[in-house]
């Protein structure tokens, strides 16, 4: 087998956490679709590494995973805030760009 | 795991490996977007995040392996459980779409996207690959720390301090300012009695000559059951006991006995009956405030308990 | 590199824009005389600069020139030629007038707000010398890019002044002036904006044109008409022309030009007289001007070109204006009219491409600009007094008020081109102009003098002859202070019209450099009288360019 | 000598400055001030006729340079005087009489509180008609043009309280300026003819041009004229100029200003001499205007507007003898010239008896007034004497020469012409005749008060005696004297200037002058002018000096009628111009709003509903916005595929 079915993988799980995020409203959940998109970057990151055989890919994946930590805890406060004032974690409930 | 300098193809045990752990790692990601709860899609989520741990070791990256499998699956899949419960594990949002058209939009693009990610790995050159032989020949971990240190100790500085920004930013946004002064002990009890609130601690239910289930209000002096002695939450399930009757039921069931002892049997077999009955009549006593003894369900369910307290 | 003397004209209006806002609110009289000291200063700094203009000099003079942006080629190009120099002159004369005429203008309705922050005054006056400053600097501009940036930041202080400030004499409710006030300012804005943005095109497209001929693509005038000689640079007929549009439309909708005009009239109509002067007398100015300096010198072909059509627009607007002038009800929106008529004129002298048309042009434009300034503020004053711009709500005015009306009927008789005052000059000279070249055209255009003069005096007529009506009974005659805004300009009105020459002096050979870049030669006359008869002598005759500074 | 020409002008501009810019500390002795820099002016032109009269006759013009006026490219225009006999005749003519009625007025605006305002504008009419003769180019000649319009415009409307003066100035001014647009046309011509428009070279060289410039030239001149000197088709506005205080239609609108055109005419000469069309044209407007305004003459009740037809119609003569080239240029300036004395002393005749009947100025409520003011009805009765061209007076000596010289044009036109002059003597005299009659015969007919809703012309100097029963007076001195003057004047001007032809002589150097017989001999055309004046004082005087005159004027005739209302003259203009000119500026003010704006207001208001539209995709939802990401993401893959593919 060729890794680039890894590529094939990853495109497919970034494909259906990006459709997650478009179907759920729940804010957790669409955190974690995010996360799961991230993953699957990661994913295809190491597997070119592997394919080019350097590791610059997987510095990237490392960075990417470092980031996706950050943002996960800031976002989780976001939430915890929002759900805190509006006994809600929906998204479509924070509607306020429209007048 | 293979350290082929340059192949065309990996092995077919890794073959193996990546089929059986896709189709894995797929069913846990359509999970995680698809379950009503959000704690199965954290579970999910963390089911696949383990199989992709597996895939990097798959690919040679070691310590991204293990760092997924640790930091990842182990510490922030976490904190998502741990914010689930704060938010309400109940918390189970309806699937039923508000926004009219976004399933299907949202289905289109994600169709269209699939498939044009994968026609554009599709239609890259990528026949032939060179494994991470030389790369990791000196060990994973040591090539990633010379590539940190060296080449991105710039990015590499600045993610730490990121990260250090995020964790003051989480508290800055979870932090919450007291508005008022802390009351003090004296006060909150001044508090209490202006209140009129019950001062001293509430009475321990249970009648100690007999009982001593908390489901067993205590008497007042003239025999009635005070409900304080009964925690608000079995009140309110209404699983208040009154043993109230119970003396006499006693009584009844001693001059069965001794009626059966001289010999009465017709009048024993009713007797034998007679017990359950009291047993229901306890039942029901049990039963009271939901009305009618008869055909009541939660006396229907007593019995057993009520026989297990009688023993 | 010597003293930046045009640079400081310019600067000094706008430190005082800075100074003048930066008056404490209470004290208003202040920022009014602040504002006025700081106009004095520049019309200081203007007579120097006409004094240094050496007409028979180099065309662009008092040249400044610094690298601005040098990836593009922008450059920081100040000169004079002697159209800028008229034009500067006139803008330096009308606005401290225009800040005695608005005196009160901007003094708050209620006394003594609470918030300190609320000075309108403070910002009116303000705004008015910022507007200076930009009108100053895009007269002197060199550089193309530096004059679009200022020819279109104008447009921020000038919504503000109409927007913001507009005539508490509607004599309708306040919330309905408002809406139309802010109506109008959107208008103006919106109007202006287009036409700067489509010549922001062409902008673009000139500097990419030159980019490709010269190797480094350049905005500086002198360098593009230097390189147009030398034939290093030459446009293709196709893209010149367009070029020119997008040039032209923006000056078109500025200056106003039929069928863009619809600006003007509610502009002039919803600000206050001051504003109004300052829209028409001094900005829309720069609109003509560019024309003369840029649209000419930048795209001679196209202008050429384009010519015809331009002569019927001006021909249009000069009637079309004059005949909405007496189909008008409202003082300001008659002058308004009358003024896209004047600017029909300035125009059609400025495209007839003769000595006499664009010279006359020149000067029509300084005459246009005293001229309407005084009919204008005198009906400010007018307005003020009676709190009504109908005509109907006027009469008899004459028999209250005669130094007013009188003051009045001079503004109107010069805005008809009556002759000894300056505007017959320039009208005659935009007229003798056009017909030597064309004469139907010049024909068709002397029917404006006509209506012209059917405009005015009907206006006169039903605002100041005929029984004094009650309302205007009592009217108090003109103060000392609107008397002092009147009366210099009822005199330059009056020196210019009878003796003109400093000011052709100054402007001839501007003009003739022009022609030189477009290459037109005056037309010939038929029969040219040799001999200039017996009386003819006289010094002045040959080189009449020669002295008088 | 030179500089006493600009002296000429500027005396009597000072006196304009200072009486206007010099506020009321002028009112009290601000009118002497004003007549003193006229009479100045008066004598300085004197000094230079003496001056003139001393030198050859062929080198007796002056000229003096002021300054370069408007120099540009090939356009110049000087600030230059010429004076020369025609000049000159002209400048004695207005300072002379315009002193005189500057006499005269301060007796006549006595009364008013805006006196020294009326002499300022007297004096500024003063300089501008100087200016007009004395300009040494066609331009600066437009300038003095227009400057006798505006003072004309300020004098007529001089009672601006009243609607009717208002309207009247209005008007004159603006059919001036149809006119003076016909001026600005012939310079034009000049300048792309000549390249230049001074009197002398255009003059001396008109002959180099095409016969078909001049003729245009000529014709715009006319025009020009025809506007200043109210000749058909310009002439609806002199009747109405009535509503200006009396002296002023003496002075402008009867002596000096309505002669401009005249004078326009003779000074181009040279070019009408060159285009025997435009000459056809002139004559034509002359002929026309002379029975035209001697019609309307005869059916104005109202003394000035009698008057006024009576001067329209002697300018007739004047075009018309100027029409006719030199035969006639003299005799058009003379004509004009004893037209000046016995005219403007026939307005302040009238102008004393309206005084007298407290401003009433319907003829009908005249007469008799002989005994009442005597020394009116002698100089009044020589002026009349004088305009119907009795034997011996001015008016004789110059309308006779000008019919004569209308037979010499020769050929049916000749005949025509001399037809029509003739029978416009004859029409003189009868209006003349039925304004004395009903002036100062039959019996008086004012003994009641008339109706207050009676149309007083004149607005009381003094309101409160208005419409009392009027006393008829002599008038005080100031005004007698003028009139006596104007009286000799207008009986002996014409025959000083017929003393072996002095006139003709003295002109002859600058309007070339050939004579010209008629077919039938001078002494036949003396007959026949003799013979219609007496048919017209006879019929006049059946007419109204037999039967008594009925108060309210009789229905009359359709021509009557049509004559009363100056044959229907502003009825025409009504309709042809005034009507559909409103209907053409409503409609495009409704155009300008509806059309123009609205395009713009359209374009606006879609713009705003299609952004109206587009903001229904904020709906605010940030999914909503995710899938806009999504697919855009998409969309730039499938873009970066295809660039890749192709």
């Amino acid at each position: 087998m060729n890794p680039v079915n890894y590529l094939y993988l990853s495109a497919l799980l970034f494909t259906i956490g990006a459709a997650g995020v478009l179907i759920r409203r729940n804010a957790i959940v669409l955190f974690m679709c995010v996360e799961l998109m991230l993953n699957a970057c990661n994913l295809a990151f190491v597997t070119f590494s592997r394919m080019h055989g350097n590791l610059d890919g997987q510095i990237i994946a490392f960075f990417t995973m470092v980031v996706a930590a950050a943002e996960v805890v800031v976002g989780l406060a976001i939430i915890v805030t929002v759900f805190r004032s509006r006994h809600s974690a929906s998204v479509d409930d924070a509607s306020l760009m429209k007048l | 795991m293979t350290l082929a300098a340059a192949a065309s193809t990996t092995s077919t045990g890794e073959a193996v490996q990546f089929w059986i752990l896709a189709t894995v790692a797929v069913i846990g990601a359509l999970g995680t977007i698809l379950m009503r709860k959000a704690v199965h899609s954290a579970l999910c989520l963390a089911g696949t995040m383990i199989v992709l741990a597996i895939f990097y070791l798959a690919n040679g990256a070691y310590f991204l392996g293990v760092v997924q499998i640790v930091v990842y699956t182990g510490a922030i899949m976490m904190l998502f459980l741990f914010v689930v419960m704060l938010v309400g594990v109940t918390a189970a949002d309806s699937l039923k779409e508000t926004l009219k058209g976004q399933r299907w939009l949202a289905a289109l693009c994600g169709l269209g996207f699939g498939i044009l990610l994968c026609a554009g790995i599709g239609n890259a050159s990528l026949k032939s690959f060179n494994g991470l032989g030389q790369a990791n020949s000196g060990g994973n971990v040591e090539g990633l720390a010379a590539l940190i240190f060296t080449k991105y100790v710039f990015a590499f500085e600045i993610t730490g301090a990121l990260l250090i920004t995020a964790a003051v930013g989480a508290m800055v946004l979870t932090h919450r300012e007291r508005t008022e002064r802390a009351l003090s002990q004296r006060e909150q009890s001044e508090r209490r009695v202006r209140g009129g609130k019950q001062v001293p601690p509430l009475p321990a239910p249970g009648v100690y000559a007999r009982h001593n289930a908390v489901d067993i209000p205590g008497l007042l002096p003239d025999g009635t059951p005070s409900e304080l002695t009964v925690s608000a939450t079995l009140r309110g399930r209404g699983q208040v006991r009154d043993v109230s009757g119970e003396a006499l039921a006693d009584l009844a069931a001693l001059e069965q006995r001794s009626a059966r002892w001289l010999g009465r049997d017709a009048k024993g077999g009713k007797g034998a009956k007679d017990p359950k009955g009291a047993d229901r009549r306890e039942g029901g006593g049990g039963a009271d405030q939901a009305g009618d003894p008869g055909d009541d369900p939660a006396g229907a369910g007593h019995p057993e308990d009520s026989k297990g307290v009688a023993k | 590199m010597s003293f930046p003397l045009l640079t400081v004209t310019a600067a000094v209006p706008a430190l005082g824009a800075v100074a003048t806002a930066a008056v404490p609110a209470a004290k208003r009289s202040a920022a009014k005389w602040v504002a006025l000291g700081f106009s004095l200063a520049t019309l200081v700094l203007a007579a120097i600069v006409l004094v240094r203009f050496n007409p028979d000099g180099a065309h662009y003079q008092l040249t400044e020139s610094h690298a601005w942006i040098k990836d593009f080629g922008v450059r920081y190009e100040l000169g004079v030629d002697g159209i800028a120099v008229a034009l500067i002159a006139l803008t330096a004369v009308l606005i401290p007038f225009i800040i005695l005429a608005g005196w009160h203008d901007a003094d708050p309705l209620e006394e003594a707000r609470p918030n300190r922050r609320w000075r309108p005054t403070q910002g009116f006056f303000a705004l008015i010398l910022m507007v200076e400053a930009m009108v100053v600097i895009s007269f002197e501009a060199t550089d193309v890019f530096l004059f679009y940036i200022f020819f279109e930041a104008m447009l921020i202080p000038m919504y503000f002044l109409i927007g913001g400030f507009g005539d508490r004499a509607g004599g309708r409710s306040e919330e309905e002036t408002a809406t139309q006030r802010s109506y109008a300012a959107v208008k103006f804005l919106l109007y202006n904006l287009a036409g700067g943005l489509i010549m922001l095109a062409a902008v673009v497209g000139l500097y990419a044109v030159t980019a490709d001929d010269l190797g480094t693509g350049t905005f500086s005038l002198q360098q593009i008409t230097d390189a147009r000689a030398a034939g290093t640079l030459d446009f293709a007929t196709g893209t010149e022309r367009l070029l020119f549009l997008g040039f032209f439309f923006a000056f078109a909708v500025k200056a106003p030009l039929w069928p863009l005009h619809t600006w003007l009239p509610n502009a002039m109509g919803e600000a206050t007289a001051p504003v109004a002067v300052l829209i028409t007398a001094v900005v829309d100015k720069v609109g003509t001007f560019a024309m003369l300096r840029f649209c000419l010198q930048l795209f001679p072909e196209a202008s050429k070109w384009a010519t015809p059509a331009i002569l019927v627009l001006a021909l249009i607007s000069i009637i079309y204006g004059a005949l909405l002038a007496v189909g008008q009800r409202d003082i300001k929106r008659l002058v308004a009219y009358a003024s896209i008529s004047h600017f029909g004129f300035i125009i059609l002298g400025i495209f007839a491409m003769t000595t006499q048309g664009q010279g006359g042009a020149t000067l029509y434009m300084v005459n246009h600009g005293i001229s309407t300034a005084a009919l204008m503020l005198v009906a400010g004053f007018l307005i003020s007094r009676r709190g009504s711009r109908l005509i109907a709500d006027y009469g008899g005015v004459q028999k209250v008020a005669p130094v007013l009306a009188g003051t009045f009927l001079i503004g109107g008789l010069a805005t008809l081109s009556l002759p000894g005052l300056a505007p017959f000059v320039s009208e005659f000279l935009v007229l003798v102009g056009t017909f030597s070249r064309y004469p139907a055209i010049g024909v068709i255009a002397t029917v404006g003098i006509v209506l012209a003069a059917l405009y005015v005096l009907v206006l006169y007529q039903r605002t100041m002859t005929g029984p004094v009506k009650a309302e205007v009974r009592g009217m108090p005659d003109l103060k000392v202070r609107e008397l002092v805004v009147v009366a210099p300009l009822i005199a330059l009105l009056i020196f210019l019209g009878v003796y003109p020459k400093p000011l052709t002096d100054i402007v001839n050979p501007a003009v003739d450099h022009t022609l030189s870049v477009v290459d037109k030669k005056d037309p010939k006359p038929e029969h040219p009288v040799t001999d200039a008869g017996w009386f003819r002598y006289s010094p002045t005759h040959d080189g009449a360019s020669g002295g008088a500074k | 000598m030179e500089n006493l020409i600009g002296l000429l002008v500027a005396a009597p501009l000072l006196g304009a400055a200072l009486l206007l810019c010099g506020g009321r500390r002028l009112d009290g002795k601000g009118h002497l001030l004003g007549t003193a820099l006229a009479v100045a002016s008066f004598v300085i032109g004197a000094v230079l006729f003496a001056d003139m009269l001393g030198r050859d006759e062929h080198d007796r013009a002056l000229h003096s340079h002021l300054f370069s006026w408007i120099p540009v490219g090939g356009f110049r225009a000087d600030v230059a005087f010429q004076l020369d006999q025609l000049s000159m005749t002209f400048v004695l003519l207005i300072t002379g009489v315009g002193s005189l009625i500057h006499i005269y007025s301060i007796g006549y605006m006595e009364h008013d509180e805006r006196r020294r305002r009326f002499f300022g504008y007297l004096n500024l009419f003063l300089a501008a008609m100087l200016l007009l003769v004395l300009a040494d180019n066609y331009l600066l000649l437009y300038v003095g043009w227009e400057g006798v319009g505006l003072a004309s415009y300020l004098l007529i409307g001089f009672w601006q309280h009243k609607p009717s003066a208002a309207t009247a100035a209005k008007k004159a001014f603006i059919v001036n300026r149809v006119g003076d647009v016909g001026l600005s046309i012939a310079i034009m011509l000049m300048f792309t003819t000549f390249g230049t428009f001074a009197f002398a070279p255009v003059l001396s060289h008109a002959t180099d041009a095409s016969e078909g410039k001049l003729t245009a030239i000529g014709l715009m001149l006319l025009l020009a004229a025809c506007g200043k000197s109210a000749q058909v088709p310009l002439q609806s506005w002199l009747g109405d100029a009535m509503e200006g205080p009396t002296p002023v239609s003496a002075l402008i609108h009867a002596a000096t200003m309505v002669t401009a055109g005249v004078y326009l005419i003779t000074r181009s000469g040279a070019i009408f001499n060159a285009a025997p069309d435009a000459q056809t044209a002139v004559v034509t407007v002359g002929a026309v205007t002379l029975l035209f305004g001697a019609i309307v003459g005869c059916a104005k009740d109202d003394i000035k507007k009698a008057l006024a037809g009576s001067t329209m119609s002697q300018i007739g003569y004047m075009i018309l003898a100027a029409g006719l080239g030199p035969i006639g240029y003299v005799f058009a300036i003379m004509h004009l010239v004893t037209h000046g004395f016995f005219k403007a002393g026939l307005f302040l005749g009238a102008g004393s008896v309206m005084h007298a009947m407290n401003d009433e100025v319907d003829m009908r409520k005249y007469g008799g007034l002989r005994k009442y003011m005597p020394v009116t009805f002698v100089t009044f009765g020589l002026g009349y004497l004088a305009i119907i061209g009795f034997p011996g007076l001015s008016g004789f000596w110059s309308k006779d020469k000008i019919i004569e010289a209308a037979f010499a044009k020769g050929g049916t036109e000749g005949w025509i012409l001399g037809g029509v002059a003739l029978l416009g003597a004859a029409i003189t005299a009868y209006y003349m005749t039925r304004v004395m009659l009903l002036t100062f015969f039959g019996e008086k007919r004012w003994g009641t008060t008339p109706s207050p809703e009676e149309p007083s012309a004149e607005p009381a100097a003094e309101t409160a005696g208005a419409h009392a029963e009027p006393h008829p007076h002599e008038s005080p001195k100031s005004m007698t004297i003028p009139m006596i003057v104007l009286a000799f004047g207008s009986v002996f001007a014409g025959g000083l200037f017929s003393l072996n032809d002095a006139f003709l002589k003295w002109l002859e150097p600058v309007t070339s002058h050939s004579h010209g017989d008629s077919p039938i001999g001078a002494a036949t055309v003396t007959a026949g002018t003799m013979v219609v004046l007496l048919v017209g004082v006879g019929l006049a005087w059946a007419q109204y000096g037999r039967r008594p005159v009925p108060r309210t004027a009789p229905r009359g005739s359709l021509l009557t009628r049509a004559a009363r209302r100056d044959l229907l003259q502003d009825d025409f203009n009504h309709v042809v111009l005034v009507k559909p000119g409103q209907y053409l500026t409503r409609g495009l003010v409704y155009v300008d709003h509806k059309l123009v704006d609205g395009v713009v207001n359209g374009t606006a208001a879609s713009v705003g509903g299609l952004s109206g539209r587009l903001r229904k995709l904020q709906n605010g939802y940030a999914r909503s916005y995710a899938v806009g990401m999504f697919a855009g993401t998409a969309a730039l893959i499938a873009a970066t595929l295809l660039m890749r593919a192709v």
